[in-house]
């Protein structure tokens, strides 16, 4: 399954880009960032942060699908 | 209405653009600006990034349960993304109602929630010291 | 600062005077506006008196409250005097604060002690009804 | 004793003036209000009123002094 993942703010340093079109065995949102935080050394624990598909905020459970665009979202600061 | 600005808020135009109903008769209006400091740190400029489309939709959403919360006439917020210096408004929001009760409910409950909830992080610059993300 | 004013209230220029200190992160507005709706009546215009060296004294009391409850930097009101319009601004109150929950706090507490003690006077005029003075 | 009363708002309206210098023999601001009510025919409830003696407000039982300047204060409503 392929998905489109969008880095922020830490995430998006640590991981070198904004985006990336990503080929995945994961089967849940929660399954791709463990994924993600072996492959990229990760600092943030899974526990800060939260997730959206295709800019729905969504649980850590939820399936993926093929073709879902999916942000992770460390602590947020704005105002 | 929900909007993101790289450049610097004209504020005069954000409070000017709810005025002309004639049954609101408060208006309450927060600004956040850069401070010089943060938790004892020295900040010399702030750089906010927000993912765009999440933010609206979770704006509209804050939105929809302060009218349902509050009654209200309009509600508009403005933030800022890019770099900023200190003294630069970084988020403009401002609520009308009939009566000023329900403006100050509904403009904390906003503020509280948009910085609870919208998806835009804050870099702070120090002098002397590496820049950091702040919650993290 | 508090003061009485007999033409239109400058907004932008209130706001600016509010601006320098680079230690406030958080300012709260609140303005008054002449609705056009009074307890089922239909207002045309507003008249305020007010018994001005009072006003002041008591306003200075209300700021020093404010501020020995709240961590605030800077508070300023101005209230017209005078008939006013539909749609104009009667009253408007800023305050900056370090943080945002001190500004909401002391704007909504001198904004509503403002009401309850300063000695202003306000006559409603009414389409095809006598002027009337509020809360008599 | 005399001093000076200002009128604002209804009491204006009602006494006809904003000011006088009056000649009176009440001992209390409370005093005075009732003397004032009789002459003017004012409706204002002495309990719905407040009063000022030189720009302080003052209870209704304060003593009055030759010169002191009184304010009555009908129910406010600025804002």
């Amino acid at each position: 399954m392929r998905v489109i993942v969008q880095y922020y703010a830490m995430l998006r340093e640590q991981v070198g880009r904004n985006e990336e079109l990503r080929e995945t065995t994961a089967e849940t949102v929660g399954g791709l960032y463990e994924e993600l935080a072996r492959v990229y050394r990760l600092t943030m624990p899974a526990g800060r942060v939260r997730a959206a598909i295709n800019d729905e905020f969504v649980r850590w459970d939820t399936p993926l699908r093929d073709g879902d665009r999916v942000i992770f979202i460390p602590p947020v600061a704005g105002g | 209405m929900f909007e993101l600005s790289a450049t610097p808020l004209d504020v005069s135009a954000l409070r000017a653009s709810l005025m002309p109903r004639a049954e609101a008769g408060a208006l309450v209006t927060f600004e956040g600006w850069v401070r010089n400091e943060s938790e004892g740190r020295s900040v010399t400029a702030l750089t906010y990034e927000a993912a765009e489309e999440l933010c609206r939709s979770e704006a509209e959403k804050i939105f929809g349960e302060a009218r349902a919360k509050y009654r209200i006439c309009e509600v508009r917020v403005a933030h800022r993304v890019g770099t900023l210096q200190v003294g630069e408004v970084a988020v403009w929001v401002g609520v009308t109602a009939p009566h000023r009760d329900a403006a100050f409910g509904a403009c904390r409950y906003v503020m509280d929630e948009l910085k609870r909830r919208l998806p835009i992080w804050k870099k702070e610059h120090y002098t002397g010291e590496p820049s950091r993300w702040v919650g993290v």
